[in-house]
C-alpha cells in the first residue's frame, strides 16, 4: 500500500501556475526525494503535503484517507523545516515535546518519548540548551527529534541540509537514511541537491517548472534519462550534450554513425564523461582545462568550439592543449529528438 | 479551506475592520464637522448643507497661516542641529575612543530619562537669561542635542564595516571627508528614520512651546490651537474642527502619502 | 567657503541698514499688550478693530495686541514677557491679579502717571463698583475695560411652554428653584438651570454667597471660606443637583455651557454677560436675560479685566500707553465694545453714548448686568490669588460632585488659605 | 594617528553635543535640585535657605498626593489596555489580509496627531447631553453622563482617550517584533496541532517579550509627560481628579509662580522616572537574547 498518493494536483497563485496536474505514489517506508532546481514547485508540493499550503486543484491521499481539505495537524505527517524552526525561547527538550503538550500527551509518557527521540539523534545531554547555545548539527537533530517524537508514520523534509557545512551535510545524510530505515518512516524529501537525492532516495521524483520529469529510482534515472533535463541534472559533471549538427559525426564510429544517420528525429546526442574514451580514432579535441581529484580526472574538452567533459579514473599523460581523439561505445549513448525528449532505440 | 475556517477568518476580518472604524471615527467625525454648521454638526444632520464658512470663520479669526509657518520654521530649525550635532557626537563615540568615552556616552544617555519635557522650570529661567524667550530657537534649543539620535547614529555606525574606512583612508580620506562620505551615507536609512520621528515629534509638541513663546510671530500651531481652543472663551463645535483639521493637516497629508515610510521610521526607532 | 562670507556679510550689512533706517525714519513709539478672552464671541476681532482705530488716530503709535487665550495664561504670558528681551508695556489682565502683580513690584499705580486734573477726572468717570478690584493700598492699579457681572440668560419659549410668565423671570431662590422644576424634564432632555462650575467656579460662588449675606473675603488677606452664610450657599449650590434634580450632578462645564442653552438643553444658565452678543446672535429661540435671583439679598461679583501699567517702561511708553488706555475705555469706544460683546460699558457715560442707549433701548438685556452693578461686590482677590483661588474652587468642585461636604471642602480651604496669607498680615 | 591627537579631536566632536547636554539636561537638573532647597524671593519676603521644607510641604499636601495617585491610575489603566490593543492589531495587519494598508494607516493615524488636537476632538464626545456619547446613549436611551464633569468618570474618560492615541503607535513596534519571528515557527506550530491561541501564548507572546518590556517602560515614561489636553479637557478638575504631576508642576512653577515648590516636585518627578529607566536599564540588559 502506497502512503501517499497525489493525484493531479496542482497549485497557482493568481496567473501564476507553481504545480501543474502533478500526481505520484509514495510507498510505504520509502524514502522519496523531490528533486528539482529553485522554482519547479517542490517545496509548494511539501506545504501541500503537510496542509500548510492550500491546494488549488487535485487530491492528496494519506494512509489512504483523502486529506485534501484536512487541517494540517490531523493529516498525521510531521515536518522538518529549512532553518528548522525551533522555538527560540525554549530549550531542547520543550521544544521535543512541543507537540506532544499540545495533544494534552500524559507526562509520563511524554518522558518516555523525549528520552527516545533524545537518544536516537544523539542529544541525550543538551536537553536544557537553548537553541541559540546549540551548532547548525545539533540543531538540525533537534527538529529531526521533534519530528520523530510526533510518532506520525510520514515525515516531510524540507532542505533540512542546506543549512550545514558539507563534511556535516554527508555525515547528516547518512544519519537520517539510517534514521529512516530504522524506525520505519516513510520520507519525503525535498531538496536541489542530486548528490543528496543519489545518496538518500529510494525513489526521486525530478522536477521541473511545476511538472514532474521524471520518477524512478536514482539509479534508474541516472541509468535511462528521459529527457535532457534529467540527463544533465543528474551526474557531476553532468552528461555531455552535443548537437549532430555542431559536430563533426562522419568522425565517429560507424555504427556510431549509421545509428544517428538513420533517424531523422535526432537532434542531440548524450553521453556521460565517464564513458568518453581517449582513443586513436573519433572526434578530435584540443585539451582546454584538467582537473585532478586524486581518484580520478576531469578534461574539458573543445570540438568545434564546442566544449564538454571527459572523465578517468586514471590520471593518463595528457597536457593542456594537446591535440586527441576521442570515442565512445553505442551502448552508452542516449539520443534525443528536438524536444529534448529520449529516443528509444 | 473549511467551512469553519472561512467563518472564523470572516469573522477575523470582519472584527478587524470594526476597530479600524473606532479608530478612525473620531478623526471622520471632526473631519465631518467641519464642513458642516454647528448646529447641524451636532444634530447629526447627514443631509445638512456643506459649507466651507468654518474654516474661513477659523481661518481670519486665527492667524493659522503664521502658526504653521512658525512650526515649519521651528522643525525646520531643530531638525538639522540635531542631525548634525548628533553625528559629530556619534562620530566620536566610534571612532575616536577619547579619554572618558564611556562616562560622557553614560552622560548623554542620562537625557533619555530626564527629557527637556520635564526640566520646563528651569530650562525657561536659562531661556530667559539667554533673552530668547519667545524666540523660535530658544522654543528649539533644548532639542538640539538629542540623546536619542546619538544613540541611534552610535548604533547604526558602529554597524558599518571597518574595512570601508580603512579603504577610504587608503584613497586618501581625512577624518572628516570619511565622515562625510563613508558614515553619513551607509547611515541614511537612520537619518531618515530619525528624522521622521523628529519631525513628528516637534510638529505635535505643546507644553514647552506654550510655556516659551508669548507672541504670535513664534506661537506654533499646536499652541495656537491651544490657545483657539481654550474652553473658556466657548466652543463652536464646527469652528474648531475646522481649526482643528488646518492644525494636523499638513503632518496627516505627509503621514497619508508616505504611510509607509513613516511606519517603518517609528518601527526602525523603536527596535533600536 | 570665502565666497560664501562674502554673501553672508553683504546679507548682515542690508539687514542692519534696514533696521536701522527703519527706527530712525519712523521713531514710532512701540506698545505691546496681552488680552485674554473668557467667552465666547469674536472678541479678537473686536479688540483688533478697536486698536486699529486707536492706531489711525495716533500714526506715532504702534500696537501690538496680542491675545493670550485665559486670564491665567494671559498673566503668565505678560509676565513672561517682561523677562524676555520683548516686554509688554500694558495688558488687559484680570482684575483679581492686583495684588500678585503688586508683590511682584510689576506693575505701577495709575495715580502715578495721571497728573492733570483732566486726567483725574477720567480716573473717577467709571462705575465705582467696576473700580473695587483695582485699588489696593489706597492707590489704583486697574482700569476697567472688559467688565461683566453675572447675569441669569433664560429661553423664554421654554418658560411658555412650561407654562411660566416669561417676562417675570424668578427673583429669589425659592423661585428659581420652583420654576427650574417646572422646566426640568423627566426624560433628561432639558435641566432647569445650569451653573458653571469649572473654569472660574469660585465666581459663580461669590454671587451665591453673597445672596446668602457673605463676600468671600474681606480683603486681600482674610477670606469667609469657613462662615456658615458661605457653607450654606454651597450646600444651596450643591442642593439644586443633588436633592432638587433642576441641576445635572458634577460640575458642569463653562464653555460648552453656552452651547447646551443655545441647544435647549438647559432652560437657565448663570453666566457672564459677556456671552451676551454671541448669544444673542445664535439663539434660535426667544430668551431673556434677568439679575441674579436674591437669597438673603442679591448679588453679584464684577468679573472680567483690567488694564494693567508695567512698571518697566519708559515715560514715552507710559504716555503712549495712557493714550490707549483712555481710548480704549472712552465712553464712546465702551459703548461699541459693550454692543459687540455683551461685556458692559464701564462708565455711565457709555450709557448715554447714542450707540449704547439706543442699543439698550432696542435690546433691553444688555442693560441687566449695569444695572445689577447696584449689588454687586468686588471680585474675588488675595495676596497668591490664583493659589488660593484654586484651594477654593478645589473646594467647591469637590463638593459639587460629591467626594466631601461643603462644610468639610470649605474649612479645608480656609485652613491652606490661612496658611497662604498668614505671611501678609 | 597619535592617541593625543585623536583623544582631542573626539573630544572637539562632542563638544557641541556636550555643551547643549550641560545646558538643557544636567545643569537644569543641578540647579532645580539647589532651587528647591530656598525659598522664593519676593519684594515682602526675601529668598532663603529652607532645607527640605518645600518637601515636607509637598508629602503633606494632599494635591501632590492626589495627582501622584492619578498619574499611577493613568498608567495602569492605559498602559496594559493599548499594550493589548496594540498587540491585537499588530496580529492582524501582521497577515495578508484584504486591505491591510488601509488598516494600519487607520491604526497608525491617532498617533500622528497632537495631544492637543486629540483633546479637542474628545472634547465634543465627552460634552454632557450635547455630545456625541451621550446623543447615542441617547438613542438607545440611557441618560446621559457628565463624563468629564464627574470624578469618577473624568480619569476612565482620559484613559481611553489616551489608549485611542497611543495604541497605534506601540502596535508598530509589535508589528516590528511580529516580524522577527520566522513564518516557519508558526507553520511548525500548526503541524503540531497547536491553535492559533495557544501559538500565541506559548510562542508569539513570549518572543514578544522583550518588545512588551520596551513598550512597558517607555509608556510608563510617556504618561508622565503628557498633559497636553489637561489645558482643554479639565485643567486637571474636578477636583484635581483628572490633574497630573507635570501639570501640578506647570500651574505651580508658572500660574503660582511658586519656583521653590515646583522645583521639589520635578525634582520627586525626575528621581521617580530616573527610577523607572534603571530598572529598564536591568532588565533589558539581562534579558535573553534570542539569536
Amino acid at each position: 500500500m502506497s502512503a501517499i498518493e497525489v493525484k493531479n494536483l496542482s497549485r497557482s497563485y493568481g496567473d501564476i501556475e507553481a504545480v501543474k496536474d502533478v500526481s505520484f505514489t509514495v510507498p510505504e517506508k520509502s524514502f522519496t526525494v523531490l528533486l528539482g532546481p529553485s522554482g519547479c514547485g517542490k517545496s509548494t508540493i511539501l506545504k501541500m503535503l503537510s496542509g500548510l499550503e492550500k491546494v488549488t486543484h487535485g487530491i492528496i491521499n494519506i494512509a489512504g484517507a483523502d486529506v485534501t481539505d484536512v487541517e494540517a495537524s490531523k493529516r498525521g505527517v510531521s515536518m522538518v523545516f529549512q532553518s528548522y524552526a525551533l522555538f527560540p525561547h525554549l530549550n531542547v527538550k520543550e521544544n521535543i515535546q512541543f507537540g506532544l503538550k499540545v495533544r494534552k500527551v500524559p507526562s509520563e509518557e511524554r518522558e518516555k518519548k523525549v528520552k527516545e527521540a533524545a537518544n536516537a539523534v544523539g542529544l541525550t545531554d543538551l536537553l536544557d540548551r537553548k537553541p541559540a547555545n546549540l551548532s547548525g548539527g545539533q540543531r538540525q537533530r533537534v527538529a529531526l527529534a521533534r519530528s520523530i517524537v510526533s510518532d506520525q508514520s510520514v515525515c516531510l523534509m524540507d532542505e533540512p541540509l542546506s543549512n550545514l557545512d558539507s563534511k556535516l551535510r554527508a555525515e547528516m545524510r547518512d544519519e537520517i537514511r539510517d534514521l529512516q530505515k530504522r524506525l520505519g518512516l516513510t520520507v519525503v524529501y525535498v531538496t536541489h541537491d542530486q548528490v543528496e537525492a543519489m545518496s538518500m532516495a529510494d525513489q526521486i521524483i525530478l522536477l521541473k517548472l511545476g511538472k514532474i520529469v521524471q520518477v524512478g529510482a536514482p539509479e534508474e534515472i541516472y541509468n535511462s534519462p528521459n529527457s535532457v533535463f534529467s540527463a544533465q541534472f543528474i551526474g557531476l559533471p553532468p552528461m555531455n550534450i552535443l548537437n549532430i549538427n555542431e559536430i563533426d559525426i562522419s568522425s565517429l564510429d560507424s555504427k556510431i554513425y549509421s545509428e544517428v544517420d538513420s533517424n531523422k528525429n535526432i537532434k542531440d546526442i548524450g553521453v556521460r564523461p565517464e564513458h568518453i574514451v581517449f582513443s586513436k580514432k573519433g572526434l578530435s579535441v584540443i585539451v582546454k582545462s584538467i582537473d585532478y581529484f586524486g581518484g580520478e580526472t576531469v578534461f574539458k574538452l573543445t570540438h568545434k568550439e564546442k566544449d564538454f567533459f571527459l572523465r578517468e579514473p586514471r590520471q593518463p599523460k595528457i597536457q593542456l592543449g594537446d591535440k586527441l581523439c576521442v570515442s565512445w561505445s553505442l551502448d552508452d549513448m542516449y539520443l534525443f529528438d528536438k524536444n529534448d525528449q529520449r529516443l528509444k532505440s | 479551506m473549511t467551512y469553519r475556517n472561512r467563518i472564523q477568518t470572516s469573522v477575523e476580518l470582519i472584527g478587524a475592520y470594526i476597530l479600524a472604524g473606532f479608530w478612525i471615527l473620531p478623526l471622520l467625525y471632526a473631519f465631518w464637522a467641519a464642513f458642516h454648521s454647528s448646529s447641524d454638526a451636532m444634530h447629526f444632520d447627514i443631509f445638512s448643507p456643506l459649507t466651507l464658512d468654518n474654516f474661513r470663520e477659523a481661518w481670519s479669526q486665527a492667524p493659522f497661516a503664521r502658526f504653521s509657518l512658525n512650526t515649519f520654521l521651528l522643525v525646520s530649525f531643530i531638525l538639522p542641529g540635531q542631525l548634525l550635532i548628533s553625528t559629530l557626537a556619534a562620530y566620536a563615540f566610534v571612532r575616536f575612543k577619547f579619554t572618558g568615552a564611556n562616562i560622557a556616552f553614560a552622560l548623554v544617555l542620562v537625557q533619555l530619562m530626564i527629557t527637556p519635557e520635564i526640566l520646563i522650570v528651569q530650562n525657561y529661567v536659562t531661556l530667559s537669561k539667554l533673552g530668547l524667550v519667545d524666540t523660535i530657537s530658544g522654543m528649539g534649543l533644548p532639542y538640539i542635542a538629542s540623546a536619542f539620535c546619538i544613540f541611534l547614529l552610535r548604533q547604526a555606525f558602529k554597524s558599518i564595516p571597518k574595512e570601508l574606512e580603512d579603504a577610504a583612508e587608503l584613497e586618501g580620506c581625512g577624518t572628516m571627508a570619511i565622515l562625510w562620505k563613508v558614515y553619513v551615507p551607509l547611515a541614511t536609512p537612520t537619518y531618515i528614520a530619525f528624522s521622521l520621528v523628529s519631525v513628528s515629534h516637534h510638529w505635535n509638541n505643546f507644553l514647552w512651546p506654550l510655556i516659551i513663546s508669548n507672541s504670535v510671530e513664534t506661537r506654533p500651531l499646536t499652541v495656537g490651537l491651544g490657545i483657539f481652543a481654550a474652553p473658556e472663551s466657548g466652543v463652536e463645535w464646527s469652528i474648531l474642527s475646522a481649526a482643528t483639521l488646518m492644525s494636523v493637516a499638513p503632518l496627516l497629508v505627509a503621514f497619508l502619502i508616505f504611510q509607509k515610510q513613516f511606519v517603518q521610521s517609528f518601527m526602525q526607532a523603536g527596535i533600536k | 567657503m570665502k565666497k560664501m562670507f562674502t554673501k553672508i556679510s553683504y546679507c548682515l550689512t542690508v539687514a542692519l541698514g534696514i533696521s536701522m533706517f527703519s527706527s530712525a525714519a519712523i521713531a514710532k513709539t512701540e506698545l505691546t499688550m496681552y488680552y485674554p478672552i473668557a467667552v465666547g464671541g469674536k472678541l479678537t476681532q473686536a479688540v483688533d478693530s478697536i486698536v486699529a482705530d486707536f492706531m489711525a488716530e495716533n500714526p506715532d503709535i504702534e500696537v501690538n495686541a496680542i491675545y493670550s487665550g485665559n486670564y491665567d495664561d494671559t498673566r503668565i504670558k505678560a509676565l513672561a514677557a517682561l523677562e524676555s528681551g520683548k516686554p509688554a508695556q500694558l495688558s488687559v489682565m484680570f482684575s483679581i491679579d492686583v495684588h500678585e502683580l503688586r508683590e511682584l513690584d510689576a506693575i505701577i499705580p495709575f495715580d502715578d502717571v495721571v497728573s492733570t486734573a483732566e486726567e483725574k477726572a477720567w480716573l473717577n468717570s467709571f462705575y465705582p463698583s467696576l473700580m473695587e478690584n483695582g485699588m489696593a493700598a489706597g492707590k489704583t492699579w486697574g482700569i476697567p475695560f472688559q467688565r461683566s457681572t453675572i447675569v441669569m440668560y433664560y429661553n423664554k419659549d421654554a418658560y411658555r411652554e412650561a407654562g411660566l410668565d416669561p417676562e417675570t423671570p424668578p427673583s429669589t431662590w425659592g423661585g428659581l428653584i420652583a420654576a427650574a422644576k417646572a422646566l426640568t424634564k423627566d426624560d433628561g432632555s432639558q435641566w432647569g438651570l445650569m451653573i458653571p462650575s469649572t473654569g472660574y467656579p469660585y465666581w459663580m460662588f461669590g454671587a451665591l454667597a453673597m445672596q446668602n449675606g457673605q463676600t468671600l473675603m474681606t480683603s486681600g488677606d482674610k477670606t469667609n471660606f469657613d462662615h456658615p452664610d458661605v457653607v450654606e450657599a454651597l450646600e444651596v449650590w450643591k442642593a439644586m443637583g443633588s436633592e432638587h434634580k433642576i441641576m445635572p450632578e458634577g460640575t458642569i462645564e463653562w464653555g460648552t455651557l453656552r452651547q447646551n442653552f443655545l441647544e435647549g438643553k438647559t432652560a437657565m444658565m448663570w453666566h457672564s454677560t459677556g456671552n451676551l452678543t454671541t448669544v444673542k446672535n445664535n439663539a434660535s429661540f426667544d430668551f431673556g436675560v434677568a439679575m441674579l435671583p436674591a437669597g438673603k439679598r442679591r448679588g453679584t461679583p464684577t468679573g472680567g479685566g483690567n488694564f494693567y501699567m508695567f512698571k518697566d517702561t519708559s515715560a514715552e511708553e507710559r504716555e503712549a500707553s495712557m493714550k490707549l488706555i483712555k481710548f480704549m475705555t472712552s465712553p464712546e469706544q465702551s459703548a461699541a465694545w459693550s454692543v459687540a460683546t455683551g461685556y458692559m460699558g464701564v462708565s455711565s457715560d457709555a450709557y448715554e453714548t447714542d450707540a449704547l442707549s439706543s442699543y439698550v433701548a432696542e435690546f433691553p438685556p444688555a442693560a441687566v448686568a449695569r444695572d445689577q452693578l447696584a449689588y454687586a461686590t468686588a471680585e474675588f482677590s488675595t495676596y497668591q490669588t490664583s493659589r488660593v483661588k484654586k484651594g477654593l474652587n478645589d473646594a467647591i468642585q469637590a463638593a459639587l460632585v460629591g467626594s466631601k461636604t461643603p462644610k468639610e471642602a470649605l474649612s479645608e480651604a480656609q485652613a491652606a488659605a490661612e496658611r497662604i496669607l498668614k505671611p501678609y498680615r | 594617528m597619535k592617541d593625543s591627537v585623536r583623544n582631542i579631536q573626539g573630544w572637539l566632536l562632542f563638544t557641541p553635543a556636550a555643551i547643549l547636554l550641560l545646558a538643557f539636561t544636567h545643569y537644569p537638573t543641578v540647579t532645580t535640585f539647589f532651587q528647591s532647597l530656598y525659598t522664593n524671593k519676593s519684594i515682602i519676603r526675601p529668598r532663603r535657605f529652607s532645607g527640605v521644607e518645600a518637601y515636607e510641604s509637598m508629602f503633606s499636601d494632599p494635591i501632590f498626593w492626589k495627582v501622584f495617585v492619578n498619574n499611577m491610575w493613568l498608567a495602569l489603566g492605559t498602559i496594559p489596555t493599548s499594550i493589548g490593543i496594540a498587540i491585537l492589531m499588530a496580529l492582524i495587519v501582521n497577515k495578508a489580509i484584504p486591505g491591510r494598508g488601509f488598516l494600519r494607516m487607520a491604526y497608525f493615524t491617532p498617533t500622528m496627531l497632537p495631544m492637543i488636537a486629540v483633546a479637542n476632538i474628545w472634547l465634543f464626545f465627552y460634552a454632557p447631553d450635547i455630545g456625541l456619547i451621550d446623543k447615542v446613549l441617547e438613542i438607545f436611551g440611557f441618560e446621559g453622563n457628565n463624563w468629564l464633569g464627574n470624578p469618577s468618570t473624568v480619569l476612565p474618560s482620559i484613559i481611553v482617550m489616551t489608549v485611542w492615541k497611543e495604541a497605534g503607535l506601540f502596535m508598530v513596534f509589535y508589528l516590528a517584533g511580529l516580524q522577527t519571528i520566522s513564518p516557519e515557527l508558526e507553520e511548525a506550530s500548526k503541524l503540531e496541532g497547536s491553535s492559533r491561541w495557544n501559538y500565541f501564548w506559548r510562542i508569539q507572546f513570549p518572543l514578544l517579550l522583550p518588545t512588551t518590556l520596551f513598550v512597558l517602560i517607555n509608556a510608563f515614561l510617556n504618561s508622565f509627560k503628557l498633559v497636553d489636553h489637561l489645558f482643554v479637557l479639565t485643567k486637571g478638575g474636578p477636583d484635581n481628579a483628572s490633574n497630573l504631576i507635570l501639570y501640578y508642576i506647570y500651574e505651580t512653577a508658572f500660574s503660582f509662580l511658586d519656583i521653590s515648590y515646583a522645583s521639589a516636585l520635578t525634582i520627586f518627578l525626575l528621581a521617580l522616572l530616573a527610577l523607572t529607566a534603571l530598572a529598564q536599564f536591568f532588565f533589558l540588559d539581562r534579558r535573553t537574547h534570542y539569536r
